[in-house]
């Protein structure tokens, strides 16, 4: 019910201007008190965890933080709350994806806690921190004080961490203590941000500190807000907690991977962007978006488990918008936008089914998944959908890809060649591990003709459907979407750089053709339909070098007459991407680069 | 993550049809990604059953038979059994037929090396050298068909001697075709020899160390490929003795040396033909004689492919007792299902042909099957 | 008005039609040099034709019911992706919408139940991921020297980009030889090659199916063929002539090489493809014109 | 640069090494193993050819002076060309043509 | 004639399956394909999948354990095809006709269209086969129209 009040408010406020709210006095010092209970808590987990990097840095911050309030440094943020299109697109991401994922949920959990064999069901306190994330979430992305921003920021990790350890089994444990610790990183920056706001442009409002002069200190600080921001979208080198996070029941990845979470992070560099165009600041951050990008497209090709590529292609893919944000043009900056609405609505679709196939399956390895499509044909469809609209066109995910293309051809040449380079080649192996899964997935059953028919719950269809129908309505109403919600953000601050003529998308230097390329993309296949309809034609048994056996002949003949079935597997390539090195290398590298950005921020 | 490290494998047969294996030879592959980490050889195919088929028949008219063992050094059977049985019954060979069927032999192995040679290309997928040896190499079955009237079956070999003489004027093209033969392998050489793709395709793949070469106990190309210098053809047997002939040993135990022993074998074979030819004494060339074989013998010769191994027993009638045969590829099938495992999906026709695999005498055991037996 | 029309409708609808018929030729010509080279005399120059009405015509047979739609998708998408270019729109949309012919093709060979098919396939996408990367890096650098990624204004631009961008024109040969399926890096599937995964991709396709990718292979082969044109853009017949010259050049390559491993196939278009490209961009860069 | 790169231009610039059969039928060498028939009037049915025939491709019937002769099962080595007292079997040096049918041939 | 018929005579992919022959016509037929006879000439190709083919060409005699392979290869080929025994052992078993192990000519296992004599077979003899095997392909092909 929250949820579609709260989707209808925020669709209600798109067309509203911005809008600008101060509470009362009394809200601020909930918040305080709210933010040293959270911080207590924190420090309590890792008491009692035994777990001295969160002890160290959860007191790492409540100090400073303590200090800072006493001072009263934290009163002159005037105003607290303010909506603008920004906050607005990211409402409707949250209050639209969210609430449908919730939904989902109320199925998964069931059929989840049968599993697992619970006797007393643990669902309340499932929902109570699913809403608390979605509620948090919205509170971030309206807040303009950095202090509320960074207490709506502990108060996601808090929700993250107790999503992830719900499951209570020592892996889920010990991978939310790796979530908690590495946002915890991200909270300490923030704390430092504050100092570093509050010193630099005496304020510690956002909208003041993105108007301000930026002098190093003031760069340094928004290194601190980005560094944050890493945390949150996962980059590296904090990528492991998303992969971590995966042990959680899969609403929570839903959750986390589409609508809320890691966009926190996007969403602070985006709020950030326009103060740093220019600097070299924005292209380090551009270049560990990019770095990012292309290790985990690579590192998802590597990946048996079905979440781990959906998470490795998460954060890639905010990786992404990080780069478009760090080129920070015009266009790079629509480039952003776009990817940030369709990743949501396609990530959560994929992420859903993922769920509901692992739970019939009972396996997440994709190589158990083969003929997925024979034994649960309308998930597995929708996956597939899903799927092409990760990385084809028309959908609106690629036009975004094509948009970020369009936007980093055109950076100045020479700092940008290492970022193009970074995302071809990224772009190219992102090709890779969709395709082959999508192929993967339609292998006809090998073997088992007829297995039961698929039966879903009523909630899972109505998310998996609505969400899937949003998408496509979005990538064929593209122009729409991109007027109504890209544009009137980058209004403000850039100028706007995508325009829509004859409803295609014109970057200036490109145009996509979106209307004819939906026609072909639907009409094609028909034909296609047709085709095979008139030609028709019988399967036959598959080339064995000519010893099948039997009727379906699946099988061959071999030493001594004996039989055996042929098998295949999927591609993964692991002898040449070994995921812990190369991860190692990516923490590495994200370190380094991590390094760099303050170095460049400095000077 | 321990989950991501559960493999799966892929299962599939190579062969007995399949467009890089002239002949039928199954082998099923288990790959791990590309990578092959199993091989079961699963002969059979070609079985006929030639040995019994050989007690069968009226001796004299098996050496047509044992010459189809296999047609591609047909006359290398043909010319061992003859040497068997002539064992048996003591038959001279006049010096002249000795020397044709040297030349002959060595024609035969000139023709294998380079059909070889050019299968070979065409396993690691460069068609145009292919051709290009297919070319060159109908030289070599031009001079088999000047001789005896047929592009492949010599058929020339009798008991106690052969069936065709050479004329001088047969002596001259011999001697052009083969000085063209010559320049023509000079222009292909160095693609086996220094190409870098083709030595990425068969340098350091399929290693047969020598002592495992010794212990499996190839034969032929594999097992000089491997440094061991064996060589039936020391023995001396037919004009050898009188050749002056030492084997060709390489000694990086991998396909390329197995390649490159092959290629100096044709320009070895091409001298050995001109030596018998220059040393040729005049002369019968064929000594009949009546008598039935009574007794047993055993004969040991190099084809192109390594040692085969006759073994007869007669029985004093017009039938033989026994005909045992081991042909060079049966030995060379276990080495070759060691060279294979580790190596890739795309190394598998160059290292299955590195052994020059000839199933077709190779097949004459098969496992029974249990509903047609 | 009417002159219009015809340029920017007709003309590129006619060419789009004419692209099998192109490749269909190129492929005859393909088959009669290479025979030649290998001193044969070969097939005649409509031979792919007759190749693909027979095909067409023989007993339908498939490996799945989605096989063939996919197949058909394959050639769709092909067309569509050359007509993009014929009607003179974005070169990186067109990339895109190669790859969604190509994600066709592979998933119709993944899930023909075979393992040969299924072997081809996954090779094929590591041919994709060979080629696009350096095809995009391609359209990338003519971006940098033109000002857009449109076909028109590429068409428009005042000199021939072969004078600035040799190096991106080798590389795209390189794209081409994977594109063609042509020694060392027809990994996937070779012409008329043996192959050791049989028939690659290409294994449990026949009759009509097998017709629609070879049609499809034939467009997409003129597709890169084009874009080469593209480098002579303001006489396109000079242009046509350097297309065919990096043709006649993939075909000496074919002929002089084994096929390697999809690794090396990799190691190659990416180390020698994106050193070229960046080459050519940083010398452009270093002498102003960029 | 490739070994094999002079090759293929050597083979462009030269003409093939096709022979064109069958729009050209190259002249047999001397003392090719053709098709081989039977001279009925010179046989004195003494069944030596059937005797060594490798392939039992040959079947004498003296009583009705009947050979019959399988072109499908004969290898064409030409023992019995050689081995006939009589010369009654004669040798061609054209090859035998390919058939839908296989037929026997039968000499009377 | 028809474009169909004409296009099924220009292009017969051969799948080529060795039953239990001694090498000496597969060598031939090989022999068929390079430059001397170059059989590419006739649209020929050596295609290697039997979903492709038109025209099975067969040599060596049909054995105990080969024979399923060779129905199963046969079935595999769409129609119209041809099936072309090279070989005198392909056609009756040949040499090996008192071989335990063989079932003589591959015609007991499969249907066969065209016989080609020798032993070897000479290409050209492979070559003139394969015209026969075309004649009675256009014949089925004209046969199917009506
Ligand atoms: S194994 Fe030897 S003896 Fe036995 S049937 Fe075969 S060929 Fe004859
Ligand atoms: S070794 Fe090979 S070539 Fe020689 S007889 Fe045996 S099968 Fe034939
Ligand atoms: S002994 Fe008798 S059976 Fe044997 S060959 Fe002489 S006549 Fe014939
Ligand atoms: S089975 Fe092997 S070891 Fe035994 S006789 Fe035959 S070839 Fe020799
Ligand atoms: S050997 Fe000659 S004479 Fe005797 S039966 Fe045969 S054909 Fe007649
Ligand atoms: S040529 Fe040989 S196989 Fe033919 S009939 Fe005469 S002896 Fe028999
Ligand atoms: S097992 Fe059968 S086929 Fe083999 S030799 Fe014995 S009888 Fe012959
Ligand atoms: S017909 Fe003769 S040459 Fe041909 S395969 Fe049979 S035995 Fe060998």
């Amino acid at each position: 019910m929250t949820a579609i009040v709260l989707g209808a408010s925020s669709l209600g406020l798109l067309y509203g201007e911005r809008f600008i709210m101060t509470p009362p006095p009394l809200c601020q010092t909930a918040v305080l008190l709210m933010d040293f209970l959270l911080l207590g808590y924190f420090l309590y987990v890792g008491i009692k965890k035994r777990n001295p990097l969160v002890m160290g840095l959860t007191v790492l911050q409540a100090l400073p933080m303590a200090y800072f309030e006493l001072m009263g440094w934290g009163h002159h943020t005037e105003p607290v709350i303010v909506v603008d299109r920004l906050s607005v697109l990211l409402g409707i991401i949250i209050n639209i994806v969210g609430p449908l994922v919730c939904i989902y949920a109320i199925s998964y959990m069931g059929e989840h806690e049968d599993h697992l064999g619970l006797s007393k069901s643990r669902q309340g306190r499932f929902f109570l921190f699913m809403l608390l994330l979605l509620g948090a979430m919205n509170g971030l992305v309206v807040s303009n004080s950095v202090y509320w921003l960074y207490f709506f920021w502990e108060v996601t990790t808090l929700c993250c961490y107790e999503l992830i350890r719900h499951d209570a089994t020592e892996q889920a444990e010990g991978n939310a203590q790796k979530a908690l610790w590495m946002s915890l990183v991200g909270g300490v920056a923030f704390v430092a941000a504050m100092y570093v706001g509050h010193y630099a442009a005496d304020s510690i409002a956002m909208d003041r500190l993105l108007v301000a002069q930026p002098t190093s200190l003031l760069l340094i600080g928004f290194g601190l807000m980005a560094l944050a921001a890493f945390t949150k979208s996962a980059q590296f080198p904090f990528h492991s907690w998303l992969l971590g996070a995966m042990v959680a029941p899969t609403p929570v990845s839903a959750l986390l991977h589409s609508s809320t979470m890691v966009n926190a992070g996007v969403y602070l560099i985006l709020r950030i962007a326009p103060a740093i165009r220019g600097t070299s600041l924005s292209w380090a951050i551009a270049l560990i978006g990019a770095f990012t990008f292309m290790l985990t497209a690579l590192l998802a090709i590597s990946q048996r488990v079905s979440k781990g590529i959906l998470a490795y292609s998460t954060i890639g893919n905010l990786g992404l918008m990080i780069l478009c944000a760090g080129i920070n043009t015009p266009l790079s900056y629509a480039a952003a936008l776009t990817l940030l609405l369709f990743h949501s609505l396609s990530k959560g679709i994929l992420f859903m089914g993922a769920g509901i196939v692992e739970n019939r399956l009972n396996s997440r390895l994709i190589d158990d998944w083969e003929g997925l499509l024979g034994k649960l044909p309308f998930t597995t469809m929708t996956m597939l959908v899903g799927m092409v609209g990760m990385f084809l066109p028309p959908f609106g995910m690629l036009l975004g890809k094509w948009v970020a293309m369009d936007a980093v051809a055109s950076s100045p040449t020479l700092e940008g060649v290492p970022l193009i380079l970074l995302m071809v080649i990224g772009s190219a192996a992102t090709t890779l591990f969709w395709a082959k899964w999508l192929g993967h997935l339609t292998i006809l059953p090998i073997r088992e003709r007829h297995s039961d028919p698929e039966v879903l719950l009523a909630p899972y269809k109505l998310s998996l459907m609505t969400l899937l129908g949003i998408n496509v309505l979005m990538s064929v109403g593209v122009a729409f979407a991109i007027n109504n919600l890209v544009v009137p953000i980058l209004v403000g601050s850039y100028g706007a750089a995508l325009t829509t003529p004859g409803l295609g998308v014109n970057t200036g230097v490109g145009t996509f053709l979106v209307i004819p390329l939906w026609a072909a993309f639907i009409i094609v296949p028909l034909i296609g339909i047709y085709l095979a309809r008139w030609k028709g034609g019988s399967i036959e048994t598959p080339y064995l070098a000519g010893e099948n056996i039997g009727e379906d002949g699946l099988s061959f003949r071999t030493i001594a007459d004996s039989e055996s079935e042929f098998k295949v597997a999927g591609m993964f390539l692991d002898d040449v991407i070994v995921e812990d090195k190369v991860a190692r290398f990516g923490v590495a590298v994200g370190a380094l680069l991590v390094l760099l950005m303050f170095v460049l921020a400095v000077i | 993550m321990s989950e991501n490290k559960t493999k799966k494998f892929t299962v599939f047969p190579f062969g007995p049809q399949h467009p890089v294996l002239p002949e039928p030879l199954q082998l099923k592959f288990t790959v791990d990604e590309e990578r092959i980490v199993e091989v079961v050889p699963n002969l059979g195919y070609v079985h006929r059953g030639i040995e019994r088929a050989c007690e069968l028949n009226d001796y004299r008219r098996n050496i047509y038979l044992c010459e189809r063992i296999c047609g591609i050094c047909n006359f290398m059977h043909a010319m061992s059994y003859c040497e068997t049985i002539e064992k048996i019954t003591d038959a001279e060979v006049p010096d002249r037929a000795r020397y044709l069927r040297t030349v002959w032999a060595e024609l035969s192995r000139l023709q294998s090396h380079l059909l070889w040679l050019g299968l070979f290309a065409d396993g690691m997928g460069f068609e145009s050298l292919f051709m290009q040896l297919w070319r060159d190499r109908e030289i070599v079955l031009e001079l088999t068909e000047k001789t005896a009237g047929h592009r492949i079956h010599l058929s020339t070999c009798a008991i106690g001697g052969v069936r065709k003489d050479m004329d001088e004027k047969l002596i001259a093209a011999y001697r052009s075709g083969l000085s063209g033969l010559r320049r023509k392998m000079d222009a292909v050489a160095p693609v086996f020899r220094n190409d870098r793709s083709v030595k990425a395709k068969t340098e350091g793949k399929g290693i047969l160390p020598k002592s495992r070469a010794v212990h499996l106990g190839a034969v032929g190309p594999t097992i000089r490929g491997s440094g061991v210098s064996q060589d039936m053809r020391t023995l001396g047997y037919e004009a050898y003795g009188e050749l002056d002939f030492t084997p060709i040993t390489y000694d990086s135990e991998d396909v390329y040396a197995r390649t490159q022993v092959r290629l100096d074998e044709v320009y070895q074979s091409i001298d050995l033909i001109n030596r018998a030819l220059d040393q040729m004494p005049d002369g019968p060339i064929l000594s009949k004689s009546t008598m039935f074989p009574d007794g047993t013998a055993i004969n040991r010769i190099e084809q192109p492919r390594g040692e085969v191994f006759y073994y007869v027993v007669g029985n004093g009638t017009i039938h033989l007792e026994r005909v045992r045969i081991r042909t060079p590829t049966l030995p060379n099938i276990p080495p070759l299902l060691e060279m294979l495992i580790g190596h890739e999906v795309a190394d598998i026709p160059p290292i299955v042909l590195s052994i020059d695999p000839c199933i077709s005498c190779t097949e004459r055991i098969t496992y029974v099957n249990k509903e047609a037996a | 008005m009417n002159e219009n029309y015809i340029v920017n409708i007709v003309l590129p609808v006619l060419l789009t039609l004419g692209a099998p018929v192109v490749g269909g030729l190129l492929m005859g010509v393909d088959r009669k040099i290479t025979a030649r080279m290998q001193s044969r005399v070969g097939p005649p120059l409509i031979q792919p034709f007759y190749d693909a009405i027979k095909l067409w015509n023989k007993r339908p047979v498939i490996a799945s019911r989605l096989q063939p739609v996919l197949a058909f998708s394959y050639l769709g998408f092909s067309l569509l992706a050359f007509g993009l270019l014929m009607f003179r729109q974005d070169l990186l949309v067109i990339v895109f919408t190669t790859a969604l012919a190509d994600t066709c093709l592979i998933t119709a060979s993944l899930n023909s139940k075979s393992p040969y098919s299924y072997l081809g396939g996954r090779r094929e996408l590591l041919s994709v991921l060979a080629y696009e990367p350096v095809l995009i890096m391609a359209f990338l650098s003519i971006y940098m020297v033109t000002g857009s990624f449109l076909v028109d204004e590429v068409l428009a631009y005042r000199m021939p980009l072969l004078i600035q961008l040799p190096a991106v024109l080798i590389a795209l040969v390189l794209v081409l030889i994977v594109e063609m399926k042509k020694s060392p890096f027809d990994v996937s599937a070779s012409g008329h090659a043996h192959q050791e995964l049989v028939r690659g991709v290409y294994t449990e396709f026949s009759g009509y199916t097998m017709a629609m990718l070879e049609l499809g292979h034939w467009v997409k082969v003129t597709l890169v063929l084009s874009i080469v044109t593209l480098f002579w853009a303001p006489n396109l017949l000079i242009g046509a002539a350097l297309s065919l010259a990096a043709f006649f050049i993939v075909l000496v390559v074919d002929n002089s090489y084994p096929r390697l491993t999809w690794r090396s196939m990799i190691k190659t278009t990416w180390g020698v493809g994106f050193i070229l490209i960046l080459a050519n961009i940083v010398g452009l860069n270093l002498m102003g014109v960029i | 640069m490739p070994k094999m790169l002079w090759n293929i231009i050597r083979n462009l610039l030269s003409p093939p090494a096709t022979i064109r059969y069958p729009h050209v039928r190259p002249e047999p060498v001397p003392g090719l193993r053709g098709r081989i028939s039977f001279d009925t009037d010179r046989c004195d049915q003494c069944q030596d050819c059937e005797r060594i025939c490798p392939s039992a491709a040959i079947k004498v019937v003296p009583e009705e002076k009947r050979i019959e002769y399988d072109p499908f099962r004969c290898i064409y080595c030409h023992l019995c060309v050689e081995n006939c007292m009589q010369k009654a079997i004669i040798a061609e040096d054209v090859v035998r043509p390919p058939e839908y049918e296989k037929v026997k041939e039968v000499f009377e | 004639m028809k474009t169909k018929t004409k296009a099924r005579l220009k292009s017969p992919w051969v799948l080529h399956y060795d039953c239990g022959s001694c090498n000496g016509c597969d060598i031939e037929i090989l022999a068929a394909l390079t430059p001397k006879f170059d059989a590419e000439r006739f649209g020929i190709v050596n295609i290697g999948d039997p979903k492709q083919a038109d025209l099975l060409v067969v040599t060596g005699p049909a054995n105990r354990r080969n024979h399923r392979v060779l129905k199963r290869l046969y079935d595999q080929m769409p129609d119209p095809k041809v099936v072309m025994a090279v070989g005198t052992c392909a056609s009756t078993g040949g040499i090996f006709h008192n071989c335990p192990n063989t079932l003589g000519g591959i015609d007991k296992v499969i249907p066969v269209d065209v016989y080609v004599p020798g032993c070897a077979a000479r290409p050209e003899q492979i070559i003139d086969g394969v015209v026969l095997a075309l004649q009675k392909l256009s014949e089925m092909s004209e046969k199917e129209d009506d």
